[in-house]
């Protein structure tokens, strides 16, 4: 679907990371945790290709006066790297931004006893908060484990702890939680399970490729949401491909990231490529 | 303005006939499926499939693409389905949609273009065939289909022998003379001539000192092309007889304009698809409604029409 | 960060010695005195003259610019002074700045070509040449002498015969194999390549039916050239021995670092200076920032650094 | 000189006329009537040229306060026709453009006593404001000969009335004024003159040919701001020239016009070429 959606706040919630506002589309509330829309930054040719990024909520305003028409909206949290989310971070309430989305699969919820453990590397945690929302919706127990560089990479942590979801933070030069990979604290928490959870995982490929790892080890199932350079976002250009499990020169075996994915299972996938 | 005016879009492409000038070109469009949520295809004049090869291809590593100023390079080599599952699994779709389809293929030798000619000429759903000639010929040590006359004269006539549906032969930018590259596949049988492919550029990552494409260069494409596309079509569209498709940098029904006035019988729409999905409706419809404003009756009549 | 590091940006171009790799493009600074309100001249590697030739040129009639995707065409026609009028009214110019002048030069004849060599080679304040050969060969019928590498070899070596100063041969990016040029060029005598030239590109005025340009088709430039100028750049430089000049839509430092890792000794600005008379200068300072900023101590080390 | 302005006000004073007030440094005071400036429409590469505006008016803003700073100011007065008019037309306050200027040679402005004739032909009117400012002020006799095409096109003729300035009008359809060209008013008045006056002009090439011949039948001096597609503004790429009076093909003779024009003695240039 594409459509044009109002900002309705854009707000720098940490050096360099922005959490942004817009009105939506009544149809755009059925969007899934973990997929993503295709923004297009400028009407002009500069930025020339549109930016993905994750749906980080969904909702509707109901304004308080009686009368008021209810307003859906969706939010995205985003950090500032290049030339598109630059121009992004200086957008105002009131500017209009064309939208392709919500695209891509999603993410699996699976059983719902099951724990849950989400892993969030910085501004990976974006397709991760409605990802919580949706398992604590359905009853699941749910862990965070949010990893960053420093304190400023921890994003949103209040957020998921009103959603009543234990969180977890390290980073990597200590400034918050502990100090090192948040994978330890996983692996702790995964030792007291005795193997009985679900990953999920959104982050640097670094990561990605430990939690994958953890995951295979312990035979238990996970499931990753990747980032790749994409040009349409509809599965046409064929630009945002992963190799998957099979993958070799002689087998090609190519995942299409915006539709097959951006979420994978991480068994589906071939992670030395990436490592 | 005469709002009522009723406007021919209709044009004929080397025995095809087009509802409108605008088609989708190869390798942004899919295979016609991908785009059918924003784009209804019976208000587009054809649709060109990704470019199709006897055997699956994997294409490159990534990354594949990157953007540019103005445009971007691409670098997918030429990852396809093959022609067998394109049989299987896409050749049904087309069967559905009422809005003429035209196979892209390509070769390694000038057999496999042949061979791929000859296996998409049995199939009753490819109204035409787009060869796309900026593949390099294993055999002769990997120069480029299209950067030579005679190489490729032999690769449109090795075709040609082996089927009766319109040939559209695609011309790569590449080279230093675009008019000599249009004659020989004119005198090799070529019904129609498309233009233009991809340039050949690079893009790098200063900071981690690496191109940024795993495959060093790709094809550029996108508005940032458009000068030199529109100088080609006009170019080629003076010395040759048979129509020609103009490709480059369409991003709006005026870009489509301007490329039927320097001589294209039709165009198509490709880098602007990625940016609106539904570029090329939006184009076929703008068309129309600049040739009511502008009180002309029929789209055919500024083909070439560019006073100079 | 080392801020306190003292970095080499000093590069030796075939001879001529550039405090910093970063020079203006022949035809976007005038001849050195139309910018001195915003360029210190001393703040940049060199900076090349409008192209010369014998007898001064009206140039074409206007329309002469004109704006397209992320970039321009022009088709000026080489208006110039002449010789005689620049040794006469902007050589004493030259003489007062302290920074390298390269004077740009072209002819329509090998003889003009040779002729225009000779009388520069004479003029103390000229620190090297860079000859333009992206002109038509009155002689061999209108021929581009940079299309075809026989005929870029007979006018370079006829220049290189008569001037012992730097010879930079400027190419043209409209060819099949810009590695063929090069050498061709480099085996005729040349010290150095400069390139790229303009691409030829058209632009059509929709409502008029027109051409925009005058010309009809005029010389591409800017940013929407970078990955095409980047690509032969990096082709070039791992084919010969000689220094590269890297030229094509070099808007900031980012862009010129990434040539010099193409295999660039040197860059030139062009249309940048443009949008910012003060491009140049803010360039070879950004430059200087980015090599401090990332404890590169000399910017010689980046030259061909990149890892593919 | 290269400076930023922050826009004061960006006002549409007649369908698709825009007058935009401007911040500007001390120095732009010094700017004559006819002089221009390029401006950059986008920081992005689209527009990736700057674009040429006479400068409207100058002025120094005196804020009521005591104890705040006076505020240097320019105006631009411009038409909505292509891409980068259309960008400038929706900035707002507060917004900052990137500027190059005063460029350009501008007016003469010649003995006071004679009387100044200005003929100035819808957006033409731009550079023509401070020119009859500046010939008010040295006490010269002015009056202005306005024409358009409907009355849509005439534009801030009581801003010259303040000044003093007498105002005719003539519009092509007759909705605003005479009926027909301003060239007859023009006409009249100059046979009252017998002869002794001063013509300033700038509108469409037709009627600066139009202007041109009246001047060289009845021999007074006439002066015309051209336009021109430029890419620098300093005289350095050579795209903006125009055929002085000697040109031909044999004998080349290109005037810039972005440096030794704009504003051109009419009797210097080649008109066959223009009109
Ligand atoms: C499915 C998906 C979801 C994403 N969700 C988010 C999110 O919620 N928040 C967020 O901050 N970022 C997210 N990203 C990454 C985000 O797309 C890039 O950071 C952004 O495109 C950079 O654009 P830029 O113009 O600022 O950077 P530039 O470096 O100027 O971009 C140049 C080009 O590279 C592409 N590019 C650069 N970095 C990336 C990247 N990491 N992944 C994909 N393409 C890239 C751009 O899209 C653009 O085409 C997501 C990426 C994908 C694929
Ligand atoms: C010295 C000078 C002073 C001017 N003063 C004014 C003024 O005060 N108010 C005003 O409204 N207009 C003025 N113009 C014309 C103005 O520059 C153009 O209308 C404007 O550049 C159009 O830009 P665009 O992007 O909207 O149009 P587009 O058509 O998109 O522009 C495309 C390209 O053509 C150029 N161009 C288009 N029309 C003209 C034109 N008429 N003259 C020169 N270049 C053109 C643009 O600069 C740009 O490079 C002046 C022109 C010159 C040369
Ligand atoms: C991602 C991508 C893939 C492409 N794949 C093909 C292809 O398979 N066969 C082909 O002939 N052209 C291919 N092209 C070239 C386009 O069909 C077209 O010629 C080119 O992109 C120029 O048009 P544009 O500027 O409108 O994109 C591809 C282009 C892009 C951007
Ligand atoms: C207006 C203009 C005039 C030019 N004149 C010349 C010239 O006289 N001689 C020449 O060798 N190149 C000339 N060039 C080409 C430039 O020197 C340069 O090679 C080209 O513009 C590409 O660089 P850019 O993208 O940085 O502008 C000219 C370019 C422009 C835009
Ligand atoms: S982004 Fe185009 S196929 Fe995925
Ligand atoms: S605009 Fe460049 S010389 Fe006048």
């Amino acid at each position: 679907m594409q459509f044009t959606s109002m900002i309705l706040s854009n707000v720098e919630i940490s050096p360099g990371y922005f959490r942004m506002r817009l009105t939506a589309p009544p149809e755009f509330s059925a969007a899934r945790a973990g997929q993503f829309v295709m923004v297009r930054v400028s009407a002009a040719i500069d930025p020339l290709l549109r930016r993905p990024l994750a749906i980080f909520d969904v909702g509707v305003h109901k304004p308080p006066q009686s009368g008021s028409q209810a307003q859906p909206f969706f939010e995205m949290l985003y950090r500032v790297v290049g030339k598109g989310t630059a121009m992004l971070s200086v957008l105002h309430e009131t500017d209009l931004l064309d939208m392709l989305g919500p695209l891509g699969s999603g993410f699996r919820l699976g059983s719902i006893n099951e724990e849950k453990l989400i892993v969030g590397g910085g501004i990976g945690l974006a397709p991760l908060y409605l990802l919580a929302r949706e398992l604590v919706a359905q009853g699941s127990p749910v862990r965070l484990f949010a990893g960053g560089r420093t304190r400023d990479d921890i994003l949103c942590t209040t957020e998921f702890e009103r959603l009543g979801v234990e969180c977890y933070t390290a980073t990597e030069d200590g400034s918050l939680g502990e100090q090192g990979f948040v994978t330890v604290a996983l692996n702790r928490r995964l030792d007291l399970l005795k193997g009985r959870a679900t990953l999920y995982a959104c982050g640097p490929d670094g990561m990605l490729a430990a939690v994958a790892k953890i995951a295979a080890e312990r035979n238990i199932p996970c499931q990753v949401s990747l980032e790749g350079y994409m040009a349409c976002g509809v599965g046409a250009c064929l630009g945002c491909v992963a190799p998957g499990r099979g993958h070799s020169e002689e087998t090609p075996d190519f995942r299409c990231v915006c539709t097959e994915g951006p979420v994978f299972e991480a068994a589906d996938l071939l992670w030395g490529a990436h490592a | 303005m005469k709002l009522d005016l009723k406007v021919d879009l209709s044009v004929n492409l080397a025995g095809i006939a087009l509802r409108n000038p605008v088609m989708t070109a190869s390798g942004t469009f899919g295979y016609g499926e991908e785009f059918v949520d924003y784009v209804d295809l019976l208000s587009i004049g054809a649709f060109i499939t990704k470019g199709l090869s006897l055997r699956p291809r994997a294409g490159n590593p990534t990354p594949r693409i990157v953007e540019t100023p103005g445009g971007m390079l691409n670098a997918i080599g030429l990852q396809n389905v093959g022609i067998e599952a394109f049989i299987a699994r896409k050749v049904p779709f087309l069967r559905k949609v009422n809005t003429p389809a035209i196979a892209n293929f390509f070769g390694d030798t000038v057999d496999e273009y042949a061979e791929m000619a000859r296996r998409l000429d049995a199939i009753p759903e490819v109204a035409g065939l787009e060869m796309n000639i900026s593949c390099p010929n294993v055999k002769q040590g990997g120069i480029v289909f299209g950067a030579d006359p005679a190489c490729a004269a032999s690769v449109v006539a090795a075709c040609r022998a082996v089927t009766k549906k319109p040939l559209i032969v695609k011309l790569s930018p590449n080279v230093t003379d675009i008019v000599g590259m249009a004659h020989a596949c004119e005198d090799a049988g070529a019904d129609s001539l498309s233009l233009i492919n991809t340039l050949v550029g690079m893009a790098i990552d200063l900071n981690k000192r690496r191109p940024v494409l795993a495959n060093i260069t790709g094809g550029f494409s996108g508005p940032a092309i458009k000068p030199i596309a529109l100088r080609m079509v006009w170019q080629v569209a003076k010395a040759v007889k048979i129509p020609i498709v103009g490709i480059g940098g369409i991003m709006n029904a005026t870009d489509a304009l301007e490329f039927i006035l320097a001589g294209a019988t039709a165009v198509q729409v490709g880098t602007a698809s990625f940016i609106n999905p539904g570029a090329a409706q939006k184009i076929a419809e703008d068309m129309a409604a600049w040739l009511v404003a502008n009180g002309v009756a029929d789209v055919k009549s500024l083909i070439g029409a560019l006073e100079t």
